[in-house]
């Protein structure tokens, strides 16, 4: 199965978030074939996730748009969505790569987003793959489909076939960037923190999906249990982050993330008493320490330093309890809050499992082992980092795809 | 005249999604009679279908324009004029009108009003497209080569990548010596290997290889130009020195910030800034039993409202260099929040607290106290996390200030003109852009933009070097400015010299600094620079006679479209 | 039925007097995107509304705006991103200077101000497009129709 | 001594001391006033004051035709003043050349032109009274304040009367455009009589809106006594209010319209935290 890469070197991407466009962006203006696999339906990873985001309060769509519908548009980026990666085997120059892609049960480039398929599905298998996704278009979701094939029968253009089965494609790439990004993990088994004990405890990520403008919600800050208006919301800074028992590292986003979720349950309701759990308030980046200040200023939020010893659903159902000690004033507390947010426990989606042949190495903490890494890696699967930082690496992990052919050049 | 031009004209069914609320065929009719239509088709679904027989049809129609009444531009239009364009066709003769999302689907329930709406809509569209008229094309040769402006460890990064791709490299320095700030310090954070170390690859490529000019103890005298063809006087001690680059990097770096008058510096002995305690450790081991360290000194207060990012690793780094020297010797280490983000610099933070480094945290509204008479002798502080004043004995305090914005690029700033933000630090494009500036191609890397350490430094000048490489790699760049979320060549604003009184409304509003005035015989008048333009139009809306205009969608068509809006 | 949401804003049927004309200058990376997303969502909303659309709100210029109320078009609506989120380095911010200025002047000859809708950073979701589009129609709904203008013509001068 | 007699000294003295090689002014002659340039002292007793006539524009085209070393002197009014103040800055007048003899207008005058700065920056003749609020005063503010539907009446019933005769355009000491955009088929229908009532007044008013020095021109010009300049009251008070910005005081200040909220921030505009200034970084 082995094969030459084409002329163009074709570099191959792992991951279609903000730093796998870049780095595809970046390659393919330079001249070069560019395989992009990414294991969701559409571009843009977790930023495409996310409602807002800070210093600037972007929408997150309004700037993933321009990149994601160059790299759709780009004559040498070749997307494999729904894909992930299942072998690598490497030869000299070159290596030959298995991908596992689809199976794309709506052809993407057939659908004209009309909607009927998702009107006449049975059992809501069917769903748009996102509010500001580009193109519009939909996806099956293959558990909750039951096979009937009535989607199929309403699509004027013929877009869907629920029979189409995943398909193995192999690439021969001369090169590999490593950009899978992160995702949140499940930090129940830190039983302290409550996750899944109260549908109103949840992950930052989660929150943010439940507060955004393009969500459910329509951006109103709304409890998940009964939707009524929270009067308080607790953000639980490091939770499953900076401990032992889950990840040592810090993620080094939640500071500002938890800071702009804040402000934007502020901005939308004022009257919500918002308090922020933190360790070090890590507002290191380009203009992060004056967002914060005009958090302080602007809305009247609570920063307490010290991190709960336990949360815990009120048995009566009103809220949520929180226990915890405010290490400033060394005061041990009770407090009562309507919603929980935890934040910190992210994890690098480089672990996954079933990858084969010539894999990369990770160290201690689940990142790609710097030491050992054969091939450039950019963005949270390297370390954990904001945006800004994960696509300048981006850029230059393309960079070093270069650099290593000159160097095999000579 | 271009409004005497026709246009072919195509609706699309959408497989009923539109045809369904808007009868088509009445507007087939309609149309078929307008004074700027020559021919009207329906198609059951123009994405799908018939894109290339479209295409053959459009050239054929003599004038080459043609309309379409499709689905809006984020759907799959834009798709639809993708497709054309590769078949030949000027984007410029194309117009899409959006009948599907703007009209057919919000109006089911008023099947004849959404007709009258799309009639419309259709009608505006034609307005603009008649009108409209392809711009030719305004484009510079690249030059295949790069200045990078400071030789600290983004620049050294950014220069040597260059070299290595065979780019034409030529690295300006205004001291004499390549390195910048690791030229003053001892070692580097987190990973404590030796400046040396750190830069020997770069350093090393930048010797060996040809293609790169060192240039020491050099001034940027003046700089013209824009993105493709940047042109840099330099004054080299004494000798001038002309240089010409497709792309500039801006890798000028920070400089470190003295404590003046904070926490009795000068005043004391053993009360030293982080960056004399740099020297200190460079020379040798340094014999100091109790050594303080105060962390935000001068920083994260209201004259400085920022986070310097590099100052805690910075101080544990040199916490561990000065156990080095003595193993017994007692480090505390004062703090407001230990700013140690991501995977290696928490461990690295863990690991100086296991190896004996002490941490106290303080509030801001009451800092630390230096107690002593000509040599500190103790440090009195608050513990915030204990709630106990604690006298700390010292025979050496390091105050930890941030990094601040170079004062001495404002010129460099002029020159080019870049903006920098109210610290000083050099602004960036927000977010997905973190080494672009507003100039096209000019980049920006290392602690010039936000203070880093040397890893990151690097990242960034490989960065930069890479956008500077994808423009520089090419044979010549076409202005474009933005349309549609894509670069056109009729977006950029054009001037009519006859018209332009020179007022300079244009010049003083442009977000780019596009716009010029220049002499025209006695009188001045406005001229656009093609290069700088990016097409948003600010100039449009505040000349007085509209004689700068957008020719994507000049006055005309925004007259015409507001007439036909309502018939 | 997950996207097939009536926003209940009812077109032109709506009250006695025929609905008034509006036209919306909306930049291609904000309200565009809403109107679009409005549409996606199958969103009813009134008809008489065209967007004009603009690459960005500081394209805008008055004169067209003023244009339009001689057209006799009732509602002017310019929406663009928020502020600091401007695609060409913050020429919104001119454009809402600019607006606001013109508004003293159509308040001064009577045309009431909230006719012209200058709206920021609001309309990228299309609840929120739909939302503005409503509310804008309603308040029109609520003011003296402009064709006072043409009336008022024939009345005689008041003396002063 | 008179303020006639001051005019005539200074001018003088002017022509005599080499600061201008002519002096911008009215002569009466043949029983008549008019605009003249006086470039002998001789000649200078025929130089009149009265009545207000401004001579900012005539002196952009006078420039015109001089060579570059020749100094022109103008005696002029605040308002004449600030128009070439205006004019400077958009580069109709070479500010090296032109230099000003201030002259204080009357209390009577300053009333009748409901001027808020009756006096030049540099009053060389006459004395300062100080200025009108032209929403004390009770004509102004029926067409300023009150029911809006009575004052769209009012200002129908007046723009009505309009011929299109361009007088105000014509007479603005700011205008300079050619062409200019009241006679493009595309802002103002052509061949209408009365012109678009909303077209032509409101773009001609709202073109002027940073620039307007209310010096009264357009109305002192309208055959039909249509209180043009109560257009531009409002603006001008909003842009004094808001930016303490007022048309033609200040060469180096641009208006306020052409820079962002970072620079001229506008009160009730929430500009992003981080933008506004803490603290320099010096």
């Amino acid at each position: 199965m082995a094969s030459e890469p084409g002329p163009l070197n074709p570099v191959l991407l792992i991951g279609g978030g903000a730093a796998g466009i870049t780095a595809a962006l970046d390659l393919a203006n330079a001249g070069r074939a560019v395989h992009l696999v990414e294991k969701g339906p559409t571009l843009g990873g977790q930023i495409a996730r996310l409602d807002k985001l800070y210093p600037t309060d972007h929408c997150a769509f309004c700037l993933l748009w321009t990149e994601v519908r160059l790299c759709r548009q780009h004559p040498l980026i070749k997307l494999h969505t729904l894909s992930f990666l299942k072998d690598i085997t490497r030869q000299d120059r070159y290596l030959n790569a298995m991908i596992i892609e689809g199976p794309h049960l709506i052809d993407e480039s057939r659908c004209i987003f009309c909607g009927r398929c998702e009107e006449k599905c049975p059992v809501d298998a069917i769903k748009s793959v996102g509010e500001h996704a580009y193109p519009p278009s939909y996806v099956i979701d293959a558990d909750v489909c039951n096979g009937c094939d009535e989607c199929m029968k309403v699509c004027p253009t013929g877009a869907i076939d629920i029979h189409r089965q995943e398909q193995e494609i192999v690439i021969a790439a001369e090169q590999l960037i490593w950009a899978t990004g992160f995702g949140d993990a499940d930090i129940s088994p830190l039983k302290e923190y409550g996750y899944g004990t109260h549908p109103d405890i949840m992950s930052s990520l989660e929150f943010e999906e439940w507060i955004a403008e393009a969500g459910a919600n329509k951006g109103t800050i709304l409890t998940r249990h009964n939707g009524s208006v929270p009067k308080s919301i607790a953000f639980i800074q490091c939770a499953g982050a900076r401990d032992k028992r889950m990840f040592p590292y810090c993620s080094s986003v939640c500071c500002m993330h938890a800071l702009k979720q804040a402000q934007w349950v502020k901005r939308r309701s004022p009257a919500v008493d918002c308090v922020v759990f933190y360790t070090d308030l890590r507002t290191e980046g380009r203009h992060y320490y004056e967002y914060y200040l005009r958090e302080i200023r602007g809305t009247s939020l609570t920063l307490i330093r010290g991190r709960p010893g336990l949360i815990y659903p009120l048995p009566s159902g009103e809220g949520i309890a929180l226990r915890y000690e405010d290490t400033l004033s060394q005061t041990r507390e009770m407090r009562r809050f309507d919603m929980v947010v935890l934040n910190g426990a992210l994890q690098t989606s480089l672990t996954r499992p079933g990858i084969t042949g010539h894999v990369p190495t990770l160290d201690g903490e689940g990142f790609l082992d710097k030491a050992v890494g054969h091939y450039p890696a950019c963005g949270f699967c390297k370390e954990p980092v904001d945006v800004e930082a994960s696509v300048a690496q981006a850029s230059s992990a393309a960079l070093h795809t270069f650099l290593k052919r000159e160097r095999n050049g000579k | 005249m271009a409004s005497k031009r026709k246009a072919i004209c195509i609706l699309c069914r959408c497989y009923g999604e539109i045809s369904d609320v808007i009868d088509l065929d009445s507007l087939k009719d309609m149309l078929t009679d307008h004074p700027s239509v020559s021919s009207v088709e329906i198609l059951d679904c123009l994405c799908l279908e018939a894109v290339e027989g479209l295409s053959e049809k459009i050239r054929q129609s003599g004038t080459g324009k043609a309309l379409i009444a499709a689905c809006s531009p984020i759907a799959r239009g834009d798709s639809i004029l993708r497709g054309l364009e590769q078949r030949g066709l000027n984007p410029a003769d194309l117009e899409l009108v959006d009948i599907r999302e703007g009209c057919a689907w919000i109006h089911k329930d008023y099947s004849k009003g959404a007709t009258g709406k799309a009639w419309d809509l259709i009608n505006m569209g034609l307005a603009s497209l008649v009108r409209r008229e392809g711009s030719e094309d305004a484009t510079t040769l690249v030059r295949h080569e790069v200045m990078v402006v400071g030789a600290g460890p983004a620049g050294l990064a950014a220069a040597a990548s260059l070299g290595q791709l065979g780019i034409k490299v030529h690295l300006v320095e205004r001291s004499k010596r390549p390195g910048g700030m690791l030229n003053l310090i001892s070692r580097v954070a987190p990973d404590e290997t030796s400046p040396g170390e750190k830069l020997a690859p770069y350093l090393k490529e930048v010797e060996e290889n040809a293609g790169i000019t060192y240039y020491p103890l050099a001034r940027i005298a003046s700089a013209e130009g824009t993105v493709g063809n940047f042109a840099i006087r330099l004054q080299v001690d004494g000798t001038e020195h002309m240089i010409h680059a497709g792309a500039v990097i801006i890798a000028t770096g920070a400089q470190a910030l003295l404590p003046q008058g904070l926490y009795r510096y000068k005043e004391l002995e053993g009360v030293l800034s982080a960056i004399e305690l740099e020297r200190h450790l460079k020379a040798g081991p340094v014999k100091a039993r109790r050594i303080v360290f105060i962390q935000c000194v001068a920083a994260r207060d209201q004259a400085r409202p920022y986070c310097a990012a590099i100052c805690c690793p910075v101080s544990l780094k040199n916490a561990m260099g000065l156990r080095k020297g003595n193993p017994e010797a007692e480090v505390y280490i004062l703090h407001r929040d230990i700013i140690c983000p991501g995977s290696t610099l928490e461990q690295y933070y863990r690991r100086t607290m296991a190896e004996g480094i002490r941490f106290i945290r303080f509030e801001e509204q009451n800092p630390p106290v230096i107690e002593g008479t000509d040599h500190v002798q103790a440090v009195r502080v608050y513990d915030a996390a204990t709630g106990i004043m604690r006298e700390l004995d010292a025979d050496m305090v390091v105050l930890s200030t941030p990094l601040s914005a170079r004062r001495d690029t404002h010129g460099l700033a002029r020159m080019l003109g870049l903006t920098r933000d109210h610290l000083g630090f050099f602004e960036v494009q927000p977010l997905m852009h973190p080494v672009e500036t507003t100039v096209p191609g000019i980049f920006i890397c290392g602690s010039a933009r936000w203070p880093v350490l040397a890893g990151r430094a690097i990242t960034q000048g490989e960065a930069a070097a890479m956008k500077a490489f994808c423009l520089v790699s090419g044979q010549e760049i076409a202005a474009l400015g933005l349309s549609q979320f894509r670069g056109e060549k009729f977006a950029i604003a054009r001037v009519d010299r006859e018209a332009c009184t020179g007022c300079g409304n244009c010049v003083h509003i442009c977000p780019y600094e596009a716009c010029t005035l220049e002499p025209v015989n006695g009188a001045s008048k406005s001229r656009v620079d093609p290069m700088h333009c990016t097409g948003c139009g600010t100039c449009v809306a505040v000349c007085p006679n509209g004689s700068i205009q957008l020719p994507e969608q000049d006055a005309q068509v925004i007259g015409e479209m507001l007439m036909q809006s309502f018939s | 039925m997950g996207n097939r949401i009536s926003h209940g804003v009812e077109g032109h049927r709506q009250g006695e007097r025929r609905a008034p004309k509006v036209i919306v200058f909306a930049c291609r990376w904000c309200a565009l995107i809403g109107a679009d997303g409005a549409g996606k969502k199958r969103v009813q909303l009134p008809l008489d509304f065209r967007v004009i659309p603009v690459e960005c709100a500081a394209r805008v210029e008055p004169d067209s705006i003023i244009r339009a109320f001689s057209y006799g078009i009732e509602g002017v609506g310019v929406l663009g991103c928020h502020l600091g989120g401007c695609r060409y380095h913050n020429a919104n911010h001119r454009a809402i200077k600019r607006l606001d200025l013109l508004k003293k002047l159509l308040a001064t000859v009577g045309i009431d101000s909230g006719r012209l809708l200058t709206s920021f950073g609001t309309g990228h979701e299309y609840h929120q497009f739909a939302g503005i589009l409503k509310d804008f129609f309603q308040e029109l709904r609520g003011l003296p129709p402009l064709d006072e203008w043409a009336r008022a013509a024939t009345i005689d001068a008041i003396k002063v | 001594m008179t303020i006639l007699e001051q005019a005539r000294q200074i001018a003088r003295q002017s022509l005599e001391q080499g600061r201008a090689q002519g002096v911008l002014g009215l002569r009466e002659a043949e029983g008549g006033v008019s605009p003249h340039l006086f470039e002998d002292p001789s000649d200078i007793d025929s130089l009149v004051v009265e009545p207000k006539w401004l001579l900012a524009k005539l002196a952009t085209g006078i420039l015109k035709g001089l060579p570059a070393d020749y100094r022109l002197a103008v005696l002029c009014r605040g308002c004449d003043e600030r128009a070439i103040v205006e004019l400077i800055k958009r580069n109709q007048i070479d500010g090296e050349k032109i230099h000003v003899i201030g002259l204080a207008c009357t209390k009577e005058q300053a009333r009748a032109c409901l001027c808020t700065r009756p006096y030049p920056s540099e009053v060389a003749v006459g004395d300062v009274v100080e200025g009108v609020d032209p929403f004390q005063d009770e004509r102004a503010r029926t067409f300023l304040e009150g029911d809006q539907r009575e004052r769209m009446i009012r200002w129908a019933t007046e723009l009505r009367r309009c011929v299109k005769c361009y007088g105000c355009r014509n007479s603005c000491p700011i205008c300079v455009c050619v062409p200019c955009k009241l006679e493009d088929d595309l802002w103002v229908g052509r061949g209408e009589i009365p012109a678009d009532l909303i077209s032509f007044h409101l773009i001609r008013a709202f073109h002027l809106c940073d620039t307007c020095v209310a010096c009264g021109a357009c109305q002192d010009a309208c055959p039909e006594n249509i209180p043009l300049m109560l257009l531009q009251i409002s603006m001008r008070a909003s842009l004094v209010e808001k930016y303490g910005y007022e048309a033609g005081t200040d060469r180096e200040r641009r208006s306020p319209l052409l820079s962002d909220l970072t620079k001229e921030p506008s009160p009730g505009c929430e500009v992003p935290g981080w933008m506004d200034s803490l603290g320099d970084s010096a």
